[in-house]
């Protein structure tokens, strides 16, 4: 029993998570079971995903597993190699306390009983979906998942009983379906000269046969870029993040800004990396113009998160900010590049999911949205603005916090790839991070508190931001095996080990 | 509004000649030996009746080769009926603010 | 620009895709009524299914079938037919989503045109 | 829409409708079209009944509890289909290569898992068919 459990743990991954999202909705009644049931299957996926990086790490090959039982180019094979183990153990990591923050949490923001049972099944989808899209090796698969990660995200915003949720929605589910359209066609260009839907096939054939038709390869990586750029809201394209993520309720636009858009990305770099190649992209000047557009998000996103009055706006904007270091670090084709891209996609993730959760529980709590209205909170909710201070020490990337070892190998990266201009673009970025983030941290610490009775959440809501922040700090200080999966993830993606 | 549709109208006509030049590379419509009908198609169209004892090669491989895909796809039509409820059945329980 | 043309009439689905793609988006991006959005959205997907359906298309073979007929018989690539299956399925349930959403915001706004909701939003924040 | 020409030639044609859905559904391994067309068949035939009926009575048929449990557990099917393959040891969705016994190609029961997962998928998609239509239909109360 136990050997068929970890020969099959990668599909287990999966569909676990998907198995309980179907029969949620029979026991809409017993709230409690629902909660009870969705927090299970999170710390069983985390535990599955550590044992899968685990034995991934220590053998240091990609576990091959064949769907079906039909071989690589006819049947969907999954390959769980050092880029899907650190994936699918961020995911794992940060939907256990996301969801402990949503347990009775949700009511006045989503509605009634069946509601939130609702809200549950498409969370759950997300992070079936998400840990799929860590997991796939094939072209195809990735335009579903990513369908199925589009349609519960839209169903996450549009599940706040607000007006403006549904308007929100529709704009994302516009944007998202034409994001996916596009990467559709791209799938369909590529698919066309080189026959083959596998990765690792599709690979070997484009580099053999691109001369013959560069145009084809060229359209191909315009679409991709486009249609991952529309859905993990590069800048140009982001105009639907701010209203939707501020518009959702707070666990969801935590799950959505910090492991949603984080899912488009590493499908992006997986096809960038696995289907095309680093040389195919340097062939075509595609690490230029990631480069290029991560400093326009960095230098824009910041600017925009600066000019918002609203707190989670601003974090919105932030996260098009953010979005454009992945992508800045994405063009840089050497292993250090790549290895703080990752990480700091990583580091992204529980950050952003722990200001959106602190951001969400003050909402609550003080019923105010405005940045200046916050005044001596970090008095009243001790425990949430701590967790908001260290998440924004963390993003600006102050040593003993997780996003200063992330910009750190993106520094090197740059360095190493010879050009200059994304390591002022860094540190301009950082400036400008602190700007937009410290001045909330000193409205709540150093402003008079007026009387009204805000406390802290609920205790398990406190066991949230406590288990988020202590992350950002721990990988800060050690990263240690985090660090070096992330490495090997780049070199496995450089196809050098 | 009318300066955003013109430049929306030149962006898409600068795509739509990249698009039809990449679409006159690709290799000619509907001859035998095109990329796209490689050893992946001939096992399917060869060994669909003895793999999975179905004659209708497209079953086949929606319902065996490719089962996972159309697990994922039932998924889609799933979450859409789970976000058209829960965008709808909002209406009447909870008042609108 | 000649082979251009020549190339284009020989490849005359996926030209014609290409049209439709640009009409599509064109649709999605400067048309404010919801509804015609949600139309775009439904061209530019067909135009990506007609991408794929045509690739697989050998001319003069027969649906993938197998009959006892005459051995010889030469078969349409199946596995694009396949992939477009689920391509359908998907762009239903987006349509079905989007559908629902522009109900709901009928039921608050009254209209379905997207420039008055901006201004009634505006005018809900401000209240 | 409640015409009695309608619903005299609804009443004869409608179950015949049905009819060819669930023949769709189950030869969808020998015949084109396969467990979505004739999922979406079966749906159109209960939608039809209940425009022309009226959504009250198209819902006494087919209450809400019941359209849920059919959702919910036909998506479970088709997991648990895969699940045979696991349990035989073999990758998830597995069917040959499980051990199942194919039959003989162009009988009705040939395929092994299948024409199962095509029954589920089918009765499934009618299913959701049928609760988008009564959710987008229904009036705010």
């Amino acid at each position: 029993m136990i050997s068929s459990i970890t020969t099959n743990l990668p599909v287990f991954v999966v569909i676990a998570p998907l198995f309980v999202a179907f029969i949620l909705t029979t026991f809409a009644r017993r709230i409690r079971l629902v909660e009870g049931f969705v927090i299970f299957i999170e710390v069983l996926g985390l535990t599955g995903a550590g044992i899968l990086a685990v034995n991934v790490f220590i053998k240091n090959i990609p576990i091959i597993y064949q769907m079906g039982g039909w071989s690589a180019p006819w049947g969907i094979e999954l390959k769980i190699g050092n880029l899907s183990a650190f994936f699918l153990l961020v995911v794992a990591f940060v939907s256990v306390p996301v969801s402990l923050f949503a347990v009775n949490n949700l009511s006045d923001e989503v509605g009634g009983k069946e509601r939130v049972t609702r809200f549950y099944v498409l969370y759950l989808l997300l992070g079936g979906a998400m840990a799929g899209m860590a997991v796939t090796n094939d072209l195809f698969n990735v335009f579903v998942l990513v369908e199925v990660a589009t349609l519960s995200c839209c169903g996450l915003v549009s599940s706040r009983n607000r007006p403006q949720a549904a308007e929100a929605a529709f704009t994302y589910l516009i944007m998202a379906t034409l994001g996916s359209t596009l990467v559709l066609g791209g799938i369909g260009f590529i698919y066309i000269i080189t026959g083959h839907l596998n990765m690792g096939f599709a690979y070997e054939e484009l580099n053999r046969i691109w001369q013959n038709s560069p145009h084809v390869v060229w359209m191909a990586f315009s679409f991709m870029l486009v249609g991952f750029g529309v859905k993990s809201a590069l800048f140009p394209l982001h105009i639907w993040l701010p209203d939707a993520h501020s518009a959702a309720p707070s666990p969801a636009s935590a799950i959505l800004s910090g492991v949603a858009v984080k899912g488009y990305l590493i499908c992006l770099l997986k096809i960038l990396y696995r289907v095309f190649g680093h040389t195919l992209m340097q062939e075509f000047a595609v690490h230029r113009i990631l480069v290029l557009a991560g400093t326009v998000a960095i230098i824009a996103g910041s600017i925009l998160a600066l000019t918002q009055v609203e707190l989670k706006r601003r974090l919105a904007f932030s996260t098009v900010a953010q979005v454009g270091y992945i992508i800045l670090g994405m063009g840089l084709v050497n292993i250090k590049g790549l290895t703080g891209t990752l990480f700091y996609l990583a580091s992204h993730a529980v950050i952003k999911s722990t200001l959106f959760l602190a951001a969400g529980a003050i909402i609550a709590a003080t019923g105010k949205k405005n940045i200046n209205e916050l005044a001596g909170i970090g008095r009243k909710m001790p425990i949430t603005m701590a967790a908001f201070t260290i998440g924004s020490l963390g993003l600006t990337g102050i040593p003993l916090f997780s996003g200063f070892i992330g910009k750190w190998n993106l520094i090197l990266g740059s360095l190493e790839s010879g050009n200059i201009i994304p390591i002022a673009v860094i540190i301009v970025g950082s400036v400008l991070c602190a700007a937009y983030l410290f001045p909330i941290v000193r409205v709540a610490y150093f402003e008079p508190a007026p009387e009204e009775d805000w406390k802290d959440p609920g205790f398990t809501q406190k066991i949230a931001l406590i288990m988020l922040a202590s992350a950002v700090v721990i990988l800060g200080i050690i990263p240690g095996p985090f660090l070096e999966l992330a490495e090997r993830a780049a070199a496995e993606l450089l196809m050098l080990r | 509004m009318k300066i955003r549709n013109l430049l929306i109208l030149l962006v898409a006509l600068l795509a739509s000649y990249g698009m039809l030049i990449a679409a006159a590379e690709l290799p000619p419509y509907g001859i035998p030996d095109n990329p796209i009908h490689n050893q992946v198609s001939e096992r399917y169209v060869n060994g669909a009746l003895e793999d999975t004892g179905v004659p209708n090669i497209v079953t086949a491989i929606v319902l065996d080769y490719r089962a996972y895909d159309t697990m994922f796809e039932t998924i889609v039509l799933f979450t859409a009926a789970i976000a058209v409820v829960i965008t709808l059945k909002s209406w009447k329980k909870a008042g609108e603010r | 620009m000649s082979i251009l043309l020549e190339k284009l009439i020989i490849n005359y689905p996926y030209s014609i895709a290409v049209v439709l793609f640009i009409i599509g988006a064109l649709t999605v991006l400067t048309r404010s009524s919801l509804f015609k959005k949600l139309l775009g959205i439904n061209i530019m997907e067909t135009a990506v299914f007609l991408i794929f359906i045509a690739a697989g298309n050998i001319r003069g073979g027969t649906e993938p079938i197998l009959s006892e007929g005459n051995p010889g018989t030469v078969y349409i690539n199946p596995l694009p037919s396949a992939l477009m299956l689920t391509g359908i399925v998907v762009s239903v349930s987006v349509t079905a989503f989007a559908l629902a959403l522009i109900i709901r915001l009928h039921r608050t706004y009254g209209t379905t045109d997207a420039n008055c909701i901006a201004q009634m939003r505006k005018e809900v924040i401000d209240r | 829409m409640k015409d009695f020409i309608l619903k005299r030639i609804s009443a004869i044609i409608l179950p015949f409708i049905c009819i060819y859905g669930f023949y769709v559904i189950l030869h969808g391994h020998i015949s084109p079209g396969g467990s979505f067309a004739g999922g979406i068949i079966v749906g159109l035939s209960f939608i039809a009944f209940s425009t022309v009926y009226g959504t009250e009575k198209g819902r006494s048929k087919l209450p809400e509890k019941v359209l849920i449990w059919i959702e919910s557990y036909g998506t479970l099917w088709y997991g648990i289909m895969g699940m045979v393959g696991i349990v035989k040891g073999v990758p998830f969705l597995a069917n040959k290569l499980a051990g199942i016994n194919l039959g003989e190609p162009g009988t009705l029961s040939s395929g092994g898992l299948i024409s199962l997962i095509g029954i589920g998928v089918g009765i499934r998609v009618a299913s959701t068919m049928v609760t988008l239509f009564f959710t987008l239909m229904e009036e705010e109360s």
